[in-house]
């Protein structure tokens, strides 16, 4: 069962990452392409059809799988990088600070990344950046409050008590001795936010708050499609989505059972 | 005495968050780009009148007289006026309010309703077929877009099977029957989501709680396995799901300005994109304050029932 | 007839099938003091859990476990949940943790009480504080008032052994009641152990690692080892005369005493090779 | 609300005995819904240019001295005629005696005075720039109003049966909130984000309306229109956004499809303060790179006529010029290198309108393939009003031009596609003075300067696509103004 989260997990975040790498280097058609062949069916040479504007599906889709990978990666990374080194900053105790980081954090989390967003594209109009931008910050405060969590369990082992009696500088500690012991659970933590990331960008797109229709990505995908007309060309980009999220989902509960299964979700 | 110096506390930390946050969303409207003057004149106006409208509307004085102006109107529920329309932002507020708080409001116990459930019964028969199946379930529902699961109830019960209205909305006031009816879709949509997001939580909950002693002290007693986990797990499962929910506010708000995209619904989530569209900042600036506002407060309120669920924040302890 | 006689007692676990209890045989007569030794690992728990039908859901069990002419490992929950707590019930080791932190223990009791028979709130609160008072929790009615984590270690288990007496039941599996107490409050709650079970006249299967324990509480003893039972006998004849040499050795190595200083300490493993084939 | 979905909301609810009470009597078909896409901000039309106000108020709510018919044809409507003078510059109107206000005022010649001067002081440039021509107004009797121009203006009188020839109620304070007119219906409520109700006005001087109600639902979402038309939740999808979803509407048992035309052209703006953007060859191969055929069966469905020019089938100096730049990469391309232009990369900045993110793309797609390299950015409308359309930061753009006869903004150099021809800006000011007879043929002389120049390149005539339910008759084919006009509509049941 706990295999089988891990396998389900590892082969539909796989199987995205594997599209988008191909997609890279070949794709059937130029997803960008238009046509006079609209709404096609699922057939050869167009397997997943073609949308309202001619545009071959199987290939936006698989060049969307890059987007929906960029977007993922970029706000985890923008949420890790800033979060994670205030999160231990604070968490190996700086008791001032600490207070006006869990309060930033509060605000920043009352400031969900739909908001965000609305503001940074009115701002500087909307693009997948600002859309990718806006879902980082948002979750920041997530990183910063797990990894300050984990800071201080790690704080009170033995070891880090020697290493401070051994006068190793903070800085050192913090990045010998509890950057490593609270990674698996900041890995963990990724592949969740990984997912959530790749779900808020969808409702932004949909809100028009993300990729235009000329960029091929999922969300925007389904906010074009006539699912009317073409239900299609609606579901396909919507299955889409689902699986990558299921994958990214499952991997990380996968990988949090495999290394511990007392480790139990973070909250 | 305990309880209510923690509840003090916490009382302080909220109000003191409430004020940063209120000068934090008022700098970040200043820096938005987009005349608010310009586009109510339109395409049409003249660069004058735009500088005229901009004196009238008093947008070229200082920073600090108008922060603390709207800090001070906010205390007794004056948002200001609206730039666009000149009415004030609170009779904009006031109908809108009441379908967000509706949606939120009905979603939040209803998603529980099904989620409790739903998470029992999969951590109870997680080692079975049936149970891994809600499971499942649960991960399915929760990776689909919420935009996308209304456009699809939307289309299989309003338009092919006819049973309910594809979209919009009617006061409880003007018609209670209508009104029921143009909620469910919207409600029952957010509710799939959300139950789906909760019962994982509510699952690993009972889970944690199957392998604790006090549920083998339960069953030692006579309780069934069933009846044992819900009289003894329920509470000590609600802990960490209150947390949960508290967390999940914002994100349920989110997904109530998608699914009142979606049907239509004069909420608060469309005035908000339709007053960015129209860059009435001053209309911008109060609903995001209350949305804000509103997430603080509901956190704030968890932290209070979370004193009351767990006897161990109640008392101090003796042991 | 035994009060419960259990018959080639197999437990499996997991997918892989684990052994952990092998083909145990132990019977306890109405009244009886039975003792179950063993080291950490050997079974003993598993046992008082298969007795009980409190194993995990991952758990095979196989072999006849009769309580009262009742076979158990073939009942349906309901019925066996109505066995639990009225005429068997168990006294815990983690006194820590085996209370729902989030109830107060007055009504963690008295749910015993209601769960087994018809009573107004009223007389299931007179019987808890009665009760309480009985297994020696002074102020009966404030400690009912407390949530657990208001309460000592050694009043926790007061209130537990309550809880397991609180029903008059026929058989009470005591699994290393006292281990995770102190030393000097250890004591007084075995001497209460020990009047409880003489005056309310109930059989007793007692776990322990301790022989010194078991030695002092119960008439008879079986010695459980590797999840198979190689000794069974009355106390003083096992534990005096050990026909198997695991017995043997934990014989030996409780009896520090005797053990001149500046001499070696026994081991387990100077009277007993694991790796031989054990069969009693 | 069907019986069968009493059932369900009784069986959601267990409250079926109390909801079912509260069904709506069948005599709700007095009511008629009407979906459109935009909402405004405000219903002040003359400080605001949303064409959404006019949509719902003008003719429904306000009425004007004479009025356009569905044939682009002039005809009295407050004014029961009206005179114009040998040298085309005085205009009198004399007023209906029967006209009056729905709050009982009657309308006369002050009235209008007054209304014409608030048109003329509104900060709307294009409203000024409408009525800068006059010289005067004057009300010499309680039902006669007299206009003088400074010069002849074929323009003018076109542009009174718009917002400007409103005729306002003396007694209206608040513009934004609570129009007041004269028209058949009179303004209910509007409940933001939801709807707009207007309610039959019982005093009509004319024909009364034929609705209790009338209510325009704000449905931006085209997927959201669709499913409330096809559930039956509204009377008339007022604007199909989604046209290809019109063939779910071919069943003529159940419902009507209006494929009309409108006074709106799609149009490829180019800016002309752009050195590449200056340069003809430039503008020219865009023109031939863009098979505007495959562009309006792609965008919009196949509906929506092809044009060469700023002109709408129904102006009355229409020409087609839509042949004028062919689709012919091969040109496009040749053209392209016979100026030196090579690498050209061009931004496309676009507001998100429901045309706009579909024709860019496939725009980029096809000038891609002549070798120019287009940055397709979509911009929110408050955002592209301010950098495109106030300080010109774009090379092409793409909006819909709805107003009647805007060629003219042709002629304006500091509108936003800076285009600056001071033969186009005489010819047009030539066309206006003219005599009447002479107006057209001049027209056309400037439309064909625009088409030679590719002045923009214009991609197609919006189209009017209505879709009604059946019974629903009387909706107008073409909407030659911003009006959507329910005074003709009516009801079978």
């Amino acid at each position: 069962m706990k295999k089988l989260t891990l396998i389900v997990g590892l082969v539909c975040s796989g199987f995205v990452v594997l599209v988008a790498l191909v997609s890279l280097v070949w794709t059937p058609f130029d997803p960008t392409k238009v046509s006079t062949h609209r709404y096609g069916g699922l057939s050869w040479p167009h397997i997943l059809g073609t949308d309202g504007l001619g545009m071959d599906t199987a290939s936006r889709l698989m060049t969307g799988a890059q987007t929906t990978l960029l977007v993922g990666i970029l706000a985890v990374g923008i949420a890790a990088v800033i979060g994670v080194p205030l999160g231990i900053y604070v968490g190996m105790g700086h008791k001032m600070l600490g207070e006006v980081v869990a309060r930033a954090s509060d605000i920043l989390y009352a400031l969900p990344a739909l908001l965000l967003a609305i503001l940074l594209a009115a701002a500087v109009g909307a693009s997948v950046m600002t859309a990718t931008v806006a879902i980082g910050i948002a979750t920041i405060p997530i990183f910063q409050r797990m990894a300050r969590a984990a800071t201080l369990t790690v704080m009170s082992q033995d070891y880090i008590l020697a290493a401070e009696v051994a006068g190793t500088p903070r800085f050192i500690i913090a990045l010998r001795h509890i950057l490593p012991n609270i990674a698996p659970l900041l890995g963990v933590q990724a592949a969740a936010s990984f997912s959530m990331a790749i779900l808020a960008e969808a409702g932004l797109a949909y809100l028009g708050l993300s990729a235009p229709q000329a960029v091929p990505a999922w969300g925007r995908m389904l906010r074009d499609a006539d699912i009317y007309t073409a239900p299609g060309q609606a579901v396909i980009p919507g299955i889409a989505i689902a699986v990558a999220v299921m994958g990214f989902n499952l991997l990380g509960d996968g990988v949090r059972d495999y290394l511990d299964p007392r480790l139990r979700e973070v909250r | 005495m305990v309880v209510l110096r923690a509840a003090a506390r916490r009382l302080a930390v909220f109000l003191g968050t409430v004020l940063v946050a209120s000068l934090v969303i008022f700098l970040m409207m200043q820096a938005l780009p987009g005349d608010v003057a310009q586009v109510a004149l339109g395409m049409g106006a003249s660069p004058e009148k735009v500088e005229e409208l901009r004196q009238t509307w008093g947008l070229n004085r200082p920073l600090a007289v108008r922060y603390f102006e709207w800090l001070g109107g906010m205390l007794h529920f004056d948002f200001g006026s609206s730039l666009v329309k000149g009415q004030p932002v609170v009779d904009q507020i006031r109908p809108r309010l009441g379908v967000t708080a509706w949606l939120v409001g009905l979603s939040i116990p209803l998603s529980l309703l099904v989620a409790i459930p739903m998470g029992l019964t999969s951590a109870m028969l997680r080692r079975r077929a049936s149970g891994a199946l809600i499971n499942a379930l649960s991960h399915v529902g929760l990776a689909l877009p919420v935009f996308f699961l209304g456009a699809v109830a939307s289309m299989v019960f309003a338009v092919k099977l006819q049973w309910l209205p594809a979209n919009g909305y009617r006061s409880f006031a003007q018609s209670p029957g209508e009104w029921a009816l143009r909620m469910i879709l919207p409600v029952g949509t957010l509710v799939i989501v959300q139950s789906c997001f909760l019962a994982r939580y509510v699952r690993t909950g009972f889970i944690d709680v199957l392998s604790e002693d006090y549920y083998r002290t339960a069953r030692a007693s006579g309780w069934t396995k069933w009846r044992g986990l819900i009289r003894h797990g329920m509470r000590n499962m609600a802990t960490s799901l209150v947390t949960v929910v508290g967390l999940q506010v914002s994100s349920l708000l989110v997904g109530a300005v998608l699914i009142e995209q979606v049907f239509v619904l004069p909420g608060l989530g469309s005035l908000l994109v339709q007053s960015v569209g129209s860059r009435d900042l001053m209309v911008v600036q109060a609903v995001v304050m209350l949305l804000v506002f509103a997430v603080l407060a509901i956190n704030f309120l968890v932290d209070l029932l979370y004193l009351w669920i767990d006897p161990r924040l109640r008392r101090g302890k003796t042991a | 007839m035994s009060l419960l006689s259990i018959t080639d007692l197999s437990v499996e676990f997991g997918h892989n099938r684990t052994r952990v209890l092998d083909q145990a045989c132990l019977s306890v007569e109405p009244g009886q003091r039975l003792g179950l030794v063993g080291a950490s690992g050997s079974g003993k728990t598993v046992l008082a859990s298969a007795v009980m039908g409190l194993l995990p859901d991952n758990a095979y069990v196989m072999g006849s476990v009769v309580f009262q002419d009742q076979e158990l490992t073939t009942m349906r929950d309901k019925e066996f949940s109505a066995l639990r707590g009225q005429k068997m019930s168990m006294v815990f080791q983690e006194p820590m943790t085996a209370l729902d932190p989030t109830m107060k223990v007055g009504r963690q009791a008295g749910e015993l009480i209601g769960l087994h028979q018809q009573t107004s709130p009223k007389a299931t609160r007179t019987r808890v504080e009665e009760i309480f008072d009985q297994v020696g929790l002074s102020h009966a009615s404030r400690i009912a008032e407390a949530y657990p984590h208001e309460l000592s270690g050694g009043q926790r288990q007061r209130v537990v052994i309550a809880m397991a007496l609180v029903n008059n039941p026929d058989l009470i599996i005591c699994d290393e009641p006292t281990t995770a107490l102190d030393a000097t409050v250890q004591a007084k709650v075995l001497t209460l152990l020990d009047e409880e079970l003489s005056r309310v006249n109930a059989a007793c299967l007692f776990i322990s690692h301790d022989l010194g324990l078991v030695s002092r509480l119960c008439e008879d003893v079986a010695v459980i080892y590797a999840g198979r039972i190689v000794e069974t006998g009355p106390t003083a004849k096992v534990f005096h005369d050990p026909q198997h040499p695991y017995t043997a050795g934990l014989v030996a190595t409780a009896n520090i005493d005797a053990v001149t200083p500046g001499e070696r300490l026994p081991v387990i493993e100077d009277f007993f090779d694991p790796s031989q084939e054990v069969r009693s | 609300m069907s019986v069968r979905s009493g059932v369900i909301l009784g069986l959601v609810l267990g409250l079926s005995g109390i909801f079912s009470a509260c069904v709506p009597s069948p005599d709700s078909v007095r009511e008629l819904s009407i979906g459109i896409t935009v909402e405004p901000t405000t219903l002040d039309l003359t400080t605001d240019s949303a064409a959404a106000i006019p949509q719902m108020l003008l003719y429904n709510v306000y009425e004007t001295l004479v009025k356009l018919d569905s044939q682009g044809a002039i005809h009295p409507l407050l004014a029961s005629r009206y005179e114009v003078s040998a040298d085309s510059l005085t205009y009198s109107f004399s007023l209906d005696h029967k006209a009056k206000f729905a709050s009982g005022t009657p309308v006369d010649a002050d009235c209008v005075v007054a209304s014409i001067d608030r048109i003329r002081q509104s900060p709307n440039k294009t409203l000024q720039s409408q009525m800068a021509v006059i010289e005067s107004v004057e009300a010499p009797s309680a039902d006669l109003v007299v206009v003088t121009l400074k010069e002849p203006s074929n323009f003018w009188l076109y542009s009174m049966t718009g917002v400007a020839g409103i005729v306002f109620d003396p007694a209206s304070d608040d513009l934004a909130m609570k129009p007041q007119g004269s028209g058949p219906y009179q303004f209910d409520s509007w409940t933001s984000g939801d709807r707009l109700t207007l309610a039959k006005n019982e005093s009509y001087w004319g024909t009364p309306g034929r609705f209790e109600n009338v209510v325009f639902r704000f449905i931006p979402d085209p997927n959201a229109m669709v499913a409330a038309m096809l559930s039956g939740d509204l009377d008339i999808a007022g604007e199909m956004t989604s046209p290809d979803s019109l063939s779910l509407f071919s069943d003529e048992s159940k419902f009507t499809v209006i494929e009309g035309t409108t006074n709106g052209e799609v149009v490829l703006g180019f800016n002309h303060s752009r050195e590449n953007m200056k340069n003809l060859a430039v503008r020219q191969a865009i023109c031939h790179g863009i098979d505007r055929a495959a562009l309006v069966n792609t965008v919009w469905g196949g509906k929506g006529e092809l044009i060469g020019t700023m002109t709408v089938p129904t102006d009355p100096y229409y020409e087609d010029l839509s042949d004028t730049y062919s689709f012919d990469p091969e040109k496009a391309k040749q053209l392209l290198a016979e100026a030196g232009v090579s690498d050209l990369s061009l931004s496309l900045r676009i507001p998100t309108l429901p045309y706009g993110p579909k024709a860019a793309t496939f725009i980029a797609s096809q000038l891609g393939d002549i070798g120019i390299t287009v940055t397709v950015e979509e911009l929110d409308f408050p955002r592209w009003l301010e950098e495109v359309y106030r300080d010109g930061n774009y090379d092409m753009t793409i909006v819909a031009h709805v107003e009647a006869r805007d060629i003219v903004n042709f002629a304006n150099r500091e509108y936003y596609w800076k285009y600056d021809n001071p033969e186009f800006q005489a010819q047009i000011a030539l066309a206006d003075r003219s005599t009447p007879q002479d107006f057209v043929p001049q027209m056309q002389i400037a439309a064909r300067m625009l088409a030679d120049d590719a002045a923009a390149n214009w991609l197609f005539v919006f189209p009017n696509l209505i879709v009604a339910r059946e019974g629903i008759t009387g909706i107008g084919h073409n909407m030659t103004t911003l009006s959507f006009d329910v005074t003709t509509i009516s009801s079978k049941d």
